[in-house]
C-alpha cells in the first residue's frame, strides 16, 4: 500500500548547492547569449544556465539523456522551466560549451530566451484527450520548425508567446498570448439519443449550454434532448458533461487565430488575445496554412514593432484596422463579439485610421 | 495496428525535436505507445480524436490525480484500449536531481507506456497512458520513491510558482517555499475532489509573472514591494554610455510617467508614488535598477479559461500581503474563500463567475475585507447603486 | 399661495444671475408665475417635488410636443394646478432674430406663465407652464408666427446640430443645412409618437462634438475627413516663436503617435495614415493646423442615459458617408434603422439596447453593412462564435 | 387652426449678414479674451461674439432684455450655446465693449470660454418633474456662484464641462461630464396599492425593473406588485410607467456627485463619468456639502493636472487611488460596479498605486 498525501519532495533536496547557497540573495543577471543566462549573487557567485527546447511530449528515454548530460556537467541537477523548456545550470563557466555541444549531439536547440520565440505552451489534442478539435504536438512541431530562428536568436521587439490550445477549454495560457493557436469545432452537437439515455443527466446537460441551445426533446418518450442550431457556438461544453453528444467532424473543426495577448504586468496591464482568423481547415501533419498565418503575423510584427513592444501593445499602437490592413486578413462578422460583454468592445469615439 | 505512419513521419523532419521520435522510441519495447502512435496516425488521417470520454478511475483513498481514457477502437488497438494519465505533483520550482528523475522513469517504463509530458501546463509531470490495473501498483511505487499524485476534477490543482529566490534577483517574495507549503497544507483538499469546480494557486515572484498566474488561476500571488524601487546610477549611466537610449526606451515607457531622465547630471529620478511597479524599468536594466526592500505580495482572484463565462484575468483582492511563514493570513483567506464557494457555487461555477453572480461586494463582506481603489480600474459608472438603509 | 420665499430668496444672492428673481419677475404680472414660485419654495422647504405624473395632454393632430403637468396641491396652487411645457423647435444653430423671439415672448406672455427654459437639454424652446385649454390657442398663433413644435414621447426628437460652418472653421459637414432639412423631412416622425422609444439626431461638424451628439444621440454625425490635415509651417512657427512648447502639449499628446516635431527645420510632420483626426492640434493651433479637404461624417449609433439597460456612448456605424443634399444616403439608413427597431423593439427599449439583445451581426446584416475593423475597439476575445453552415 | 407640421423657422432667415456672406469659409479664430471670441474668414471678414451666461429659466422679459442689447448692436441678431449660453455677434470690433457694458447693467457675466468653467448643463428638478430627486436650477445656481471665477476667467488646465440631472434619467449629457451631479433616490417605492390598480398596468410595471425587484402582491386579491427591497436600486424606471409608485422622500433623497466624463473625441476618447460620492443630503436652497465637494475636485484639479488635460485623463494618469487619496473622499462599496458589466471593471493588473 502506498503512502498518502506525502505531497510533492521537498523542493530543497532538488537544487544544485550554488542555488541553495545563494538562494533570495541574487543580484542581477545577463544574457551573455541566446539560450543562456548567467545570474550573479551578492556574494559574487554566479550560475550559468543553459536552456534547451523540448517537445515535451517525450520518453522516459529523453529523460535519462538529458538526466546523462546534467550528470556530467552539472553535479547531476537540473530544472524545467513554466515552458518546458530544460536548464542545465553550474557556477562553472567552461561547462556552458560543453552542455552545449552535447545537446547538439542529441538534437536539442539552445535558446529560448528573450526577446524571441520560447517554447510553445501547449496541451494533448488527439495524443490524449476527447475534446480536441485538433492536434497539439503536431501543431507545435510544425509551427516551431518554421520560427526557430526566433528560438535560437533573439531579435525581436519582446518575446512572443505562442500558444497551442486543442479545443476552447484553452489548457495554458492560451487567451493570454502574443499568438494564440485554438483547437474549434464549427458545426453542433450531434446527440446520440440512445446514449444519451444511458450515460447523461438531462437538467445537467441543458444547464451546461452557455446559449441555452439544449431543449429537452420534444418527444417526451425519447428521455433525450436536442439542439438548438442557430444558437450553438459549438463550445462542446455539454460535450464535458453528456458524452453522448460529441462535435468532433473532420470537416467542421480546425484552427482559430487569436493575437496580442500579454500576462506581464510590464508596460501595459496584462491584456486578453483576440481573434484575427476565426477558422483554418485542419491539414495534418503540417498545418500550413496555420503555420503560414502565425509566420506571417510574426514577421509583420518583427519588422514594425518599437523594442520592447509585445505583439497587443503594437497592435493598440497602430489600430487593429491598421493591423487587419497590413496583414491583409479579412474581417469579418465573426471578428465582433457578440457574447456577454459584447457591448464594451464596439468603438466609442471615432478614433479611427481609414 | 499500424506499422507504418507516413503522416506522422512529416514530423520527424524540421530542426525543432520531434515528438513522433519519441513515441517512436518508447514504440520499439513498448506495445502501449506502440498503439499511442497507431492511434495517433489515425487522428492524423481522420482528422477527429480517438479516444472517448474517460470514465471514473483512480487510486485508493484519492478522488483526484487520474485521468481516465478510452480508445473508440480498441479492437484495432488493444495495447492502448485503456490509457489513462497519472499527474505526479512536481517539486516546487521544476528542479529536480537526475536520481529523482531516473526513478521516475524506472517507475513509468514498468507501469505504464514510457511517454510523458515534462511539464502538463498546470505544473504536474504527466506519466501518458497506463491501464487500470496499474494505478495502484504504480501509485504504492511512486510514493515509495517520494512522488505523490497532483489534482484534477472538482479538487485544488496542484500549485505552482516561478523560480523564485532560487534564481531571480527579483523574487519579492520565496515563491518556491510558499507553494510548498501550501501544496503540504492542502493535500487533502487536492486528493479529494468535493468543490463545485477546480481551483487552482500560482504564485509569481514579482509583476513579470512568469507563471503566468493573473491569467490561469482563481487565486493568483504576485511579489510585489511597498516602497521604492532602488536605482543605482553608476549602472545607470553604464547602459546610457553602452548606448541605451534611456529616454525612448525607459523613460517613456513607463507607464505612470514615474521616470524623469535629467540628461544633464546624467541621474534617473524616481517620482516614488507615481511609480505603479510594473518592472520595466528593472527589465531593461537589471544592474542597475531592483525592487524595493519592503517586500510582500498583491492577491489576486479569479482567473481562468473561458468555460463557462468567459475568460476572466484576475483582479486585486488584497493589494499588500506580507508573505512569511507559516503564511497564516494567506491560508486563512483561502479557507474563507473555499468555504464561501463551496457552500455558494454551482457545479462547474469558477470562483469569478460565482464573485460575478453574487457580487463583488457580497464576497467582500463575506471575506470581511475593506473595499479599496485598487480593486478596480475605475468607480462605477452606472448609477444603479444599492444602499443599506 | 405664499407671498413670502426665504428659502428661495437665498438664491438671489451671488454673482450668477438667478433664476429666482427671473420667476419673481413673471410672478409681479402672471399667477401662474407667482404660484409656480410658491410651489418651489414648497418645494425647498419639504425637499420634494410637487408635481405629478402629466396625463395626455396635447395639440390636434399631434401626439407630441407637449409635457403635460400637474401640482400635487392644486388647493394651494390653483394658477398653476395645470402647468403643462410646449417644446418648441429651435431653429438650426439657435440663431434667432429679436423679431422672432419677441413674437415668441408675446405670445407667451398671453397664453402661459411667461417663464421659459432657452433652451431645453435636447435644443427645444421650453415653454414652461400653461393650462390644457391654452395648448390649442397658444400652438395655432405660433405657427401663424412660424414656429412649430418638436418632439417628445416615443418619437424622433427634435435633431439638433453644433454652429458648425456657420461660425467655425472646423466644420467638416453643414451640420445647419443638415439639421433643417432632416427635421423637415421627418417632420411627422416627430410628431406622431410611434416608435418602442425616444430616438435621436444630433450632428457636430468635428470630432469635438460640440453637442455632445455621441453621448445623447441614437444617430450621431460627426464630422471627419479622409485626407490629411492641412498645416501651415510658417503659422506653426509662429506659435512655437511665441512659447508654445510643441513637443510637450501637441506632438506628445497626440493619441496616436502621428505628429513629429523637427527642431532643427523647425517643421511639424504628420505621419498622416497614423493620425485619428481627435483634433487635438488643431485645437492648440487653430490658426496653423486645419481638417483636410475631403471632408464627410462619420455615423455612430446607440447614444444614451442610463434607463434601462445602463447608458452607452454611440460607436462607429460608418466610418465614412458624404454629406451633401438631399443626404439620401443618410435618410436611406434612418428609414432602415427605424423600420428594423420598430418591428422588433420593445417598448421603452432604445436603440442600442436591441442592438445589443439581437446583436450587432443581426443589425449590419439588416442594414446591409459590410463589418470592417472600425466599427470595433478590437475583436472579440471569447471563442463562443456562430457560422453559418 | 394652426398649421401642422411646418417645421421650425428656416436658420438662413436667422443669420446675421456677416455669417451668411462668410458661411463656410470660416478660417481660424482666436479668444482675445474671455469670453469674446474673433473669428477670421477666408474673405478677410471678422466676427466678433460676446457670450453671456444665463440662467437658462428666464421670463420673456429677460429675452427681451437681451433682444435690446442685439437690436442695439448687433443688428436684430443673436444666438444661443449648446449650453444656453448667449452670443452676441457682430463684424464690429467697437460693439464688443458696448455689449459688455450693456450685459454687465443687466447683471449678465461674460465668459463660459475655454479653458474655463462654462454653463451648466440641467434639468427641470422640482421646477417642473415628478421624477426629480433633486432641484436642477437651485443646484446651478449655487455651484455657479461658487465657481464664478472660472466662468469670467481663463485660467484652468482645459474646460471642466459640469452637469446637473435631477435624477438618474439624466436629461443632458451628465453621464459624459467632467464634473456631474445627479439627485437620487435611496429609499424603494411605495406601491399605493389602490391607485396601482386604476392607474398601472401590472405586467408593464413588473417588466420595467431592471433588477427585477417588483413581484406581483402575494394577496392575488390585492391586484397590485410588492417591491423586494433588497432587490431595489432606487432607478424610478417603475415610477416612470406607474405613477402609484412614488420614491421621492425628504431623508432618501439627495445628490451623487460623478467625475471624467468627456465627450470630445480630442486625445483621449470620450468617457463617461465615474461616481466618486455616492450619497450627499438635500439641504436647499444652497446644497452647501455638494457645493463643497465641486469646488475642492475643481481646485484639486486646477492646481495638479497638466494643461490640456480633462479632469478624467488626468485622474486617468494620476490613478483613481491617487484622486481619492488626495480629495480624501472615502471610498466605498458603492463605488465598486455591481450592474450588468461590472466584472470588467476589476482591477486585473497589479499596476496600482498604494
Ligand atoms: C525560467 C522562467 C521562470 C520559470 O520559473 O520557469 C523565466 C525566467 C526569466 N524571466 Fe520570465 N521566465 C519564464 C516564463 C515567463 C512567462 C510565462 C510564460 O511564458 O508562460 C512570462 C509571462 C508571459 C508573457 O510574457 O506573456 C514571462 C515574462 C517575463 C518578462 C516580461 C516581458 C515583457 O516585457 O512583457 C520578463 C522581463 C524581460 O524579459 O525583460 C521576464 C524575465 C525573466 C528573467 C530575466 C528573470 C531573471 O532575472 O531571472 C528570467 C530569464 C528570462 C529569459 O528567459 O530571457 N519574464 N516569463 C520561465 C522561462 C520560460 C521559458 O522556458 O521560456
Ligand atoms: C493535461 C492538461 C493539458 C496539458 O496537456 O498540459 C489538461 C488537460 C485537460 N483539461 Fe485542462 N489541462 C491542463 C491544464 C489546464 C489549464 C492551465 C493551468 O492549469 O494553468 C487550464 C486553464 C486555466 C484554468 O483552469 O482556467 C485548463 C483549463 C481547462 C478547462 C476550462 C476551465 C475553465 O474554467 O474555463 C477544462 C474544461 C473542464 O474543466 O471541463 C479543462 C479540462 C481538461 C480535461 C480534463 C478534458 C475534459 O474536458 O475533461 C483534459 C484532459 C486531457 C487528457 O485527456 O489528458 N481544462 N486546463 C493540463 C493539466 C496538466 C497538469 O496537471 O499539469
Ligand atoms: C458655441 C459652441 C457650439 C454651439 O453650437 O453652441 C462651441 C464653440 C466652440 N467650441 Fe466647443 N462649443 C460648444 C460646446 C462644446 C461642447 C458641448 C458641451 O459642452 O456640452 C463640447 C463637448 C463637451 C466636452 O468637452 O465634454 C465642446 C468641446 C470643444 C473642444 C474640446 C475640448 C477638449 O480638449 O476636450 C474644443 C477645442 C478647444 O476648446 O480647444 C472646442 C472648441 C470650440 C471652438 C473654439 C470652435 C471654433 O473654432 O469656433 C468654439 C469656441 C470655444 C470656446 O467657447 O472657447 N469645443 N464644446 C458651444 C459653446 C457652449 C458654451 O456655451 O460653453
Ligand atoms: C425638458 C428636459 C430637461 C430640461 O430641463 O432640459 C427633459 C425632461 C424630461 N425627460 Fe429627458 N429631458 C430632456 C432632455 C433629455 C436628454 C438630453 C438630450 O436629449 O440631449 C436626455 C439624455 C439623452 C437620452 O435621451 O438618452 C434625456 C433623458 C431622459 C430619460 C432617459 C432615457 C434613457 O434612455 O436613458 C428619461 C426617462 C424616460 O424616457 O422615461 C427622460 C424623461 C424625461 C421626462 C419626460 C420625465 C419622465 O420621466 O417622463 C422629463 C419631463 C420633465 C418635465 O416635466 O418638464 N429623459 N432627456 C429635456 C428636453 C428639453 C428639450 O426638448 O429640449
Ligand atoms: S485544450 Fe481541450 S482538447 Fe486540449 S487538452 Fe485541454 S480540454 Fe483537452
Ligand atoms: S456545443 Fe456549447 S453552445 Fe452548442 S449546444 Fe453544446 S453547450 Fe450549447
Ligand atoms: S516572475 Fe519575477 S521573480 Fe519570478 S522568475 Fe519571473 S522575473 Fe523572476
Ligand atoms: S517599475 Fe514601471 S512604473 Fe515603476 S518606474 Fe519603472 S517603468 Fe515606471
Ligand atoms: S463640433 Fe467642431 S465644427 Fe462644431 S462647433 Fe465644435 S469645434 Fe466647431
Ligand atoms: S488630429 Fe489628433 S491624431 Fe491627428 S495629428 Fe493631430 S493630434 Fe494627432
Ligand atoms: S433628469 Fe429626471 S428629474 Fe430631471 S428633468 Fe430629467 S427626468 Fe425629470
Ligand atoms: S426603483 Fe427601479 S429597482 Fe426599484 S423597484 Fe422600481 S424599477 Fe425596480
Amino acid at each position: 500500500m502506498g503512502r498518502t498525501d506525502i505531497g510533492p519532495p521537498d523542493f530543497h533536496e532538488m537544487l544544485p548547492d550554488v542555488i541553495k547557497k545563494n538562494y533570495g540573495t541574487w543580484k542581477y543577471h545577463e544574457i551573455p547569449r541566446p539560450g543562456v543566462l548567467k545570474h550573479v549573487a551578492e556574494s559574487g557567485d554566479t550560475v550559468y544556465t543553459v536552456r534547451a527546447g523540448s517537445p515535451r511530449l517525450v520518453s522516459v528515454d529523453f529523460i535519462r539523456d538529458i538526466c546523462d548530460i546534467a550528470d556530467k556537467h552539472c553535479d547531476g541537477h537540473l530544472r524545467f522551466t513554466s515552458r518546458y523548456n530544460i536548464e542545465f545550470l553550474t557556477p562553472n563557466e567552461k561547462n556552458v560549451d560543453l552542455i552545449i555541444a552535447d545537446l547538439k549531439k542529441l538534437g536539442l536547440p539552445v535558446g529560448g530566451t528573450s526577446p524571441g520565440i520560447s517554447n510553445i505552451v501547449h496541451t494533448q489534442g488527439w495524443i490524449h484527450c476527447h475534446s480536441a478539435a485538433t492536434d497539439a504536438s503536431g501543431l507545435v512541431k510544425a509551427i516551431m520548425d518554421e520560427v526557430y530562428e526566433h528560438f535560437v536568436e533573439t531579435k525581436l521587439p519582446n518575446h512572443v508567446r505562442i500558444a497551442v490550445g486543442c479545443c476552447i477549454n484553452m489548457c495554458g495560457a492560451v487567451h493570454c498570448s502574443d499568438i494564440a493557436v485554438v483547437g474549434v469545432h464549427t458545426k453542433p452537437p450531434r446527440p446520440d439519443h440512445d446514449r444519451v439515455v444511458a450515460q447523461c443527466e438531462i437538467p445537467t446537460t441543458i444547464q451546461s449550454c452557455p446559449t441555452g441551445a439544449i431543449r429537452r426533446h420534444p418527444d417526451q418518450s425519447m428521455k433525450s434532448v436536442v439542439v438548438k442550431e442557430d444558437l450553438c457556438m459549438y463550445c462542446g461544453n455539454c460535450f464535458t458533461v453528456c458524452p453522448a453528444m460529441p462535435l468532433a467532424d473532420a470537416e467542421g473543426d480546425g484552427v482559430a487565430i487569436y493575437v496580442g495577448g500579454k500576462v506581464p504586468n510590464a508596460r501595459k496591464p496584462p491584456m486578453f488575445s483576440r481573434m484575427v482568423i476565426p477558422f483554418l481547415p485542419n491539414r495534418p501533419p503540417r498545418w500550413p496554412e496555420v503555420v503560414q498565418a502565425v509566420k506571417k503575423i510574426v514577421d509583420i510584427y518583427a519588422a514594425n514593432a518599437k523594442p520592447y513592444e509585445r505583439v497587443g501593445e503594437w497592435i493598440e499602437r497602430i489600430g487593429w484596422e491598421a493591423f487587419f490592413r497590413r496583414t491583409e486578413i479579412p474581417f469579418t462578422e465573426q471578428h465582433i463579439d457578440d457574447f456577454t460583454h459584447a457591448v464594451e468592445t464596439y468603438r466609442t469615439t471615432t478614433q479611427f485610421k481609414w | 495496428m499500424a506499422d507504418e505512419t507516413p503522416l506522422l513521419d512529416e514530423l520527424e523532419k524540421g530542426p525543432w525535436p520531434s515528438y513522433v521520435t519519441e513515441i517512436k522510441r518508447m514504440a520499439k519495447k513498448n506495445a502501449a505507445a506502440k498503439d499511442l502512435l497507431g492511434i495517433q496516425e489515425q487522428s492524423y488521417k481522420d482528422r477527429v480524436t480517438h479516444w472517448k470520454h474517460g470514465g471514473i478511475v483512480g487510486v485508493t483513498g484519492y478522488g483526484a490525480g487520474v485521468i481516465g481514457r478510452y480508445c473508440d477502437s480498441p479492437e484495432k488497438f488493444p495495447d492502448a484500449a485503456s490509457f489513462h494519465t497519472m499527474r505526479i505533483n512536481q517539486p516546487a520550482g521544476w528542479f529536480y536531481t537526475t536520481k529523482s528523475l531516473r526513478t521516475i522513469c524506472d517507475i513509468w517504463e514498468k507501469y505504464g507506456s514510457g511517454m510523458t509530458n515534462f511539464h502538463g501546463s498546470t505544473g504536474d509531470i504527466i506519466l501518458l497512458g497506463t491501464t487500470t490495473e496499474n494505478l495502484q501498483p504504480c501509485f504504492d511505487t511512486l510514493t515509495e520513491a517520494g512522488f505523490d499524485l497532483g489534482g484534477s476534477g472538482s479538487a485544488l490543482r496542484t500549485p505552482a510558482g516561478c523560480v523564485g529566490q532560487a534564481r531571480c534577483e527579483w523574487s519579492n517574495i520565496d515563491t518556491l517555499g510558499l507553494i510548498h507549503d501550501l501544496t503540504m497544507e492542502f493535500q487533502d483538499e487536492i486528493h479529494r475532489p468535493r468543490w463545485p469546480y477546480k481551483f487552482k494557486i500560482k504564485a509569481s515572484g514579482c509583476p513579470n509573472d512568469c507563471v503566468a498566474a493573473i491569467a490561469r488561476a482563481d487565486f493568483t500571488i504576485i511579489g510585489t514591494w511597498r516602497d521604492a524601487l532602488r536605482i543605482d546610477q553608476a549602472a545607470v549611466q553604464e547602459y546610457v554610455k553602452k548606448g541605451l537610449d534611456i529616454q525612448e526606451l525607459v523613460v517613456r515607457r513607463c507607464p505612470s510617467e514615474a521616470l524623469v531622465w535629467d540628461a544633464k547630471t546624467q541621474e534617473l529620478k524616481l517620482l516614488v508614488d507615481d511609480c505603479v511597479r510594473c518592472m520595466h524599468c528593472i527589465n531593461v536594466m537589471p544592474k542597475a535598477v531592483r525592487p524595493g526592500i519592503e517586500k510582500g505580495a498583491t492577491i489576486l482572484v479569479g482567473g481562468k479559461a473561458p468555460i463557462i463565462k468567459g475568460a476572466y484575468l484576475s483582479w486585486v483582492l488584497v493589494p499588500f500581503m506580507k508573505v512569511e511563514p507559516p503564511y497564516d493570513e494567506m491560508k486563512d483567506l483561502l479557507r474563507k474563500i473555499w468555504e464561501w464557494w463551496d457552500e455558494n457555487g454551482r457545479t462547474r461555477e469558477r470562483l469569478a463567475e460565482l464573485i460575478e453572480r453574487l457580487g463583488f461586494k457580497t464576497f467582500l463582506r463575506e471575506m470581511g475585507l475593506k473595499p479599496v481603489p485598487q480593486m478596480v480600474k475605475y468607480p462605477r459608472s452606472n448609477p444603479y447603486v444599492f444602499f443599506d438603509r
